[in-house]
């Protein structure tokens, strides 16, 4: 497994999962088997350390009071790390997923704001993913803002925002400037390639490294004991992404 | 005493009137997919359905068939298997009130009915546009600042008229296993009537078995009962069974369009399981 | 992963520094006296009970050990044995702050603090005595009211440094289950730190277990464990052993004479048990 | 067992549970073994159709939420009868369960509010029952308000005290008049001795009748399979007060 040439998802997967190291406990929602299958590796590098919470997995999943327990366990302080996603993101860190157009009669209606607007809020290291990069899901301004990237300094917000991963690149967030910075590139993208499929503006430094690929020991790790634990809580990714079964 | 009544699901359904406001289980959870079965039959009108807090397969095709005239959700998807296809036309013909909301909104508001107070507090979700658009929502300063403005979210209380889920067992007395599904019992202490289906009615009393009975609803707060075996079909129930992947791909597919919709339609109208 | 920490009761109870906001189960749920003795024998200072929501044994004894420097409590006393003893004499004494509640304003500070908010509004109780003794309790106007002046009480988070209790088991991983004594669970949540002696140390995983896993404290809320067969000797453990009425007896005498109780000091510092 | 002189705790139980009646949940505190035992005979002339939640007790006890829910469910409308004491009452309903003095450095210190403050708001039709009626429990005004009588009308307040049972007497309350009406004396007093042993004033009707005795069938109920199910919740006052164990 570990011959195969390395995937772009692999790559997304192991820079998530070096944003991971040192937590002692990452949640990761329903349906996002990249951001899941980064923490799973992430938590097999810890020695034990980090805790995994998967939403909708039987196995990873810890909570026994109901539905309302991992937004009181952010609240609690609890939970160090999350992933969310938008239909749109725009330059300030804001999400939208409700839609776009009048919110009454949308043009384009997303499922909805799920958890986004409190955990957002709670949760120190927020990881913004979407491996779609295009001016289409990365704009100047959301149409509707489900959770906003920064607040006012007068409003409580232990967390929020930190990175955005896509497809084609990696950005950190600053909640000082309410602005992302580019911080590496994905292989076969270049800062200019990066900028023409970007609807919003950004800082960029002098020079923008290649987003680094996964060394053999990691590409082991992940193609080996992590690819099975994703199997069991992904099984059409991992089948997919890595030929194997749950 | 006298427990629950034991109904058959017929019956069940027919104890939710038109127009109630109709807490229902995330696809994760407890759905009660035999009696949603037969409010569709029945082409239930004016439902105001609260998912707690998402909502799926149920409310899409309750919303396909004109059952409903308003949801509160923190989101409507079919998950993995796409948009709610019936869903979005819904919303885009004006035909559904949509009141968004974001997951712990609608966890607090139903713990605020269970406490019997006409709020709760929330932190975050402050400067989301989800606030501008929900006036039941105030903002006010925190009384508890230690110094200067402290401003935090108030969200009322949510009391459905009715809550409606499918649970793996009942015991004969009425009290109803939920496992690690907690949400279940949020939903039945926070509504003034409480109606489950279930897989089984079994002879051991739950709240006597030490293992159980701290994962058990009881008695006192379910109204009635029906034994509906495999009435989660086609989602799946913990526990119990899977989803039927195949029946929710169908209608995944069938939700985005309104021919092939009336055409799944009919067959629930001739009695075809929900998953047909 | 890496669970809680397992180990002897004496390193539990040294996890308790002097001064720790300390919650306490009532008498009827899981008291830790193995860990309680401990504390007894140390002579811990100055510790800040907060009862769950009444206080009894437990707190009687740290009381007139001179552990106790504050308790918030909906009540002290030895139930059917009848009043606290040493409680009463520090009070008459001036030696004890006491923080008079209710019931419910314990339980809903403390889900405040499960739930990360300031406070948490409750109906009633205004015009009691109580509300002008708690500074901290708040009356504000409902914004949520119909029409007219509509004042409610706001009390706030109770959130404790450390939750010590006492469950009937444990897993490996360090999950305790707690069948329905859910206000352990609330205890865990509510608090920064939990601590926790179980009567045994089990190879089933409780998360793992259909039945019992809704009824199980996830080891992500416990910091450590010990383990003490009988180790709430002699209230008694639900669900395990019943409260040795003898015991009780003597020291619910012992507690009402300065004399009597430094007698029964006297022997659980040689090292007898909690119930000598 | 019906052979037996009636006992004035037999009494006391009869009546309450004629309080009682049409209820369907009643809940007892611990330690509250005439209470207690009243609404199991009422329970056991429902016909099934009453609840009865003893705290404290394994097999009378319904909750699985924790200490809390008892309280939840009274605000969710779901208790309709509940009993409270007080170290001291007084003649407006108010009870105290905290002590006399100053309550820093009291004189005599009870144990504590319990969940008082909050049930006599909450749960519609609440009974008042202290079985000492001397002019130390009966006060003209109580030294700390545990939980008020009554409350202004802007007040939520779906419930409160309906009635007071003691040794001596039954008394109703009127929440508009915030006052006890004397209804009747148990054998042995007249509305004399009791006036004479109550430390508030009252309303007394022209004719006060005495508190009618348990008939027959009432009896044999209450010795029978009463008595019984009070043995397990209550050991200690059933083998006392019918020399039955559990």
């Amino acid at each position: 497994m570990t011959e195969g040439a390395i995937q772009i998802r692999e790559i997304l997967i192991a820079v998530i999962a070096d944003m991971l190291d040192g937590c002692g406990h990452v949640a990761v929602g329903a349906s996002s088997p990249v951001p899941g299958a980064a923490a799973l590796l992430a938590q097999a590098r810890s020695g034990g350390a980090m805790r995994v919470s998967v939403l909708g997995s039987t196995r990873h999943n810890f909570f026994t009071d109901g539905g309302r327990e991992l937004f009181d366990c952010a609240a609690q302080g609890r939970i160090d790390a999350f992933f969310l996603s938008g239909g749109q993101i725009d330059g300030a860190g804001n999400i939208n997923l409700v839609g776009i157009g009048d919110p009454d009669r949308p043009k384009v209606r997303f499922p909805g704001s799920f958890g986004s607007a409190y955990l957002a809020f709670m949760v120190p290291k927020v990881i913004l993913f979407r491996e779609e990069h295009t001016p289409r899901t990365l704009v100047e301004k959301v149409d509707f803002v489900s959770a906003p990237g920064t607040s006012d300094p007068g409003i409580y917000r232990p967390g929020g925002p930190r990175a955005l991963v896509t497809g084609r690149a990696v950005f950190a967030f600053s909640p000082d400037e309410a602005r992302f910075t580019l911080r590496s590139v994905h292989p076969g993208e270049t800062p200019e390639t990066v900028a023409a499929q970007t609807g919003f503006a950004y800082n960029t430094p002098d020079t923008v490294p290649q987003t680094p690929l996964p060394d053999n020991d990691t590409l082991a790790l992940m193609r080996g004991p992590v690819a099975r634990a994703v199997a069991e809580t992904y099984p059409g990714f991992a089948a997919q992404l890595w030929g194997i079964a749950a | 005493m006298t427990g629950p009544a034991i109904l058959d699901i017929a019956d069940l359904a027919a104890r939710i009137p038109d127009g109630t406001r109709l807490a229902i289980a995330p696809d994760y959870s407890g759905c009660s997919m035999a009696v949603i079965r037969t409010l569709l039959q029945r082409r239930a009108r004016g439902l105001r359905l609260v998912a707690v807090p998402t909502a799926g397969f149920q409310a899409d095709m309750l919303i396909g068939a004109g059952c409903v005239a308003e949801i509160e959700a923190a989101a409507v998807s079919l998950g993995e298997y796409g948009p709610a296809g019936r869903f979005n036309a819904a919303l885009r013909a004006g035909r559904l009130v949509m009141r968004d909301a974001t997951c712990p909104v609608i966890h607090a508001g139903l713990q605020a009915a269970e406490k019997g107070i006409p709020f709760m507090p929330l932190r975050g979700i402050l400067g989301s546009d989800l606030v501008a658009r929900r006036p039941d929502w105030k903002v006010i300063d925190n009384p508890y600042a230690q110094a200067g403005n402290d401003p935090i979210l108030l969200v009322p209380a949510i009391t459905p008229e009715i809550a409606l889920f499918h649970a793996p067992a009942a015991d004969r007395d009425g009290n109803v296993f939920i496992g690690v599904r907690r949400e279940l019992m949020l939903m039945a202490h926070a509504a003034r009537r409480t109606l489950v289906s279930v897989e089984r009615i079994v002879d051991t009393d739950f709240l006597a078995d030490e293992a159980r009975a701290g994962a058990t609803i009881p008695a006192l707060y379910v109204e009635a009962i029906a034994q509906a075996a495999r009435g989660a079909d086609p989602v799946g129930l913990f526990g119990a069974y899977g989803p039927d992947e195949a029946a929710l791909a169908d209608y995944a597919q069938a939700s985005r369009d309104d021919a092939a919709f009336a055409a799944w339609l009919e067959n629930i109208d001739a009695g075809q399981m929900v998953s047909a």
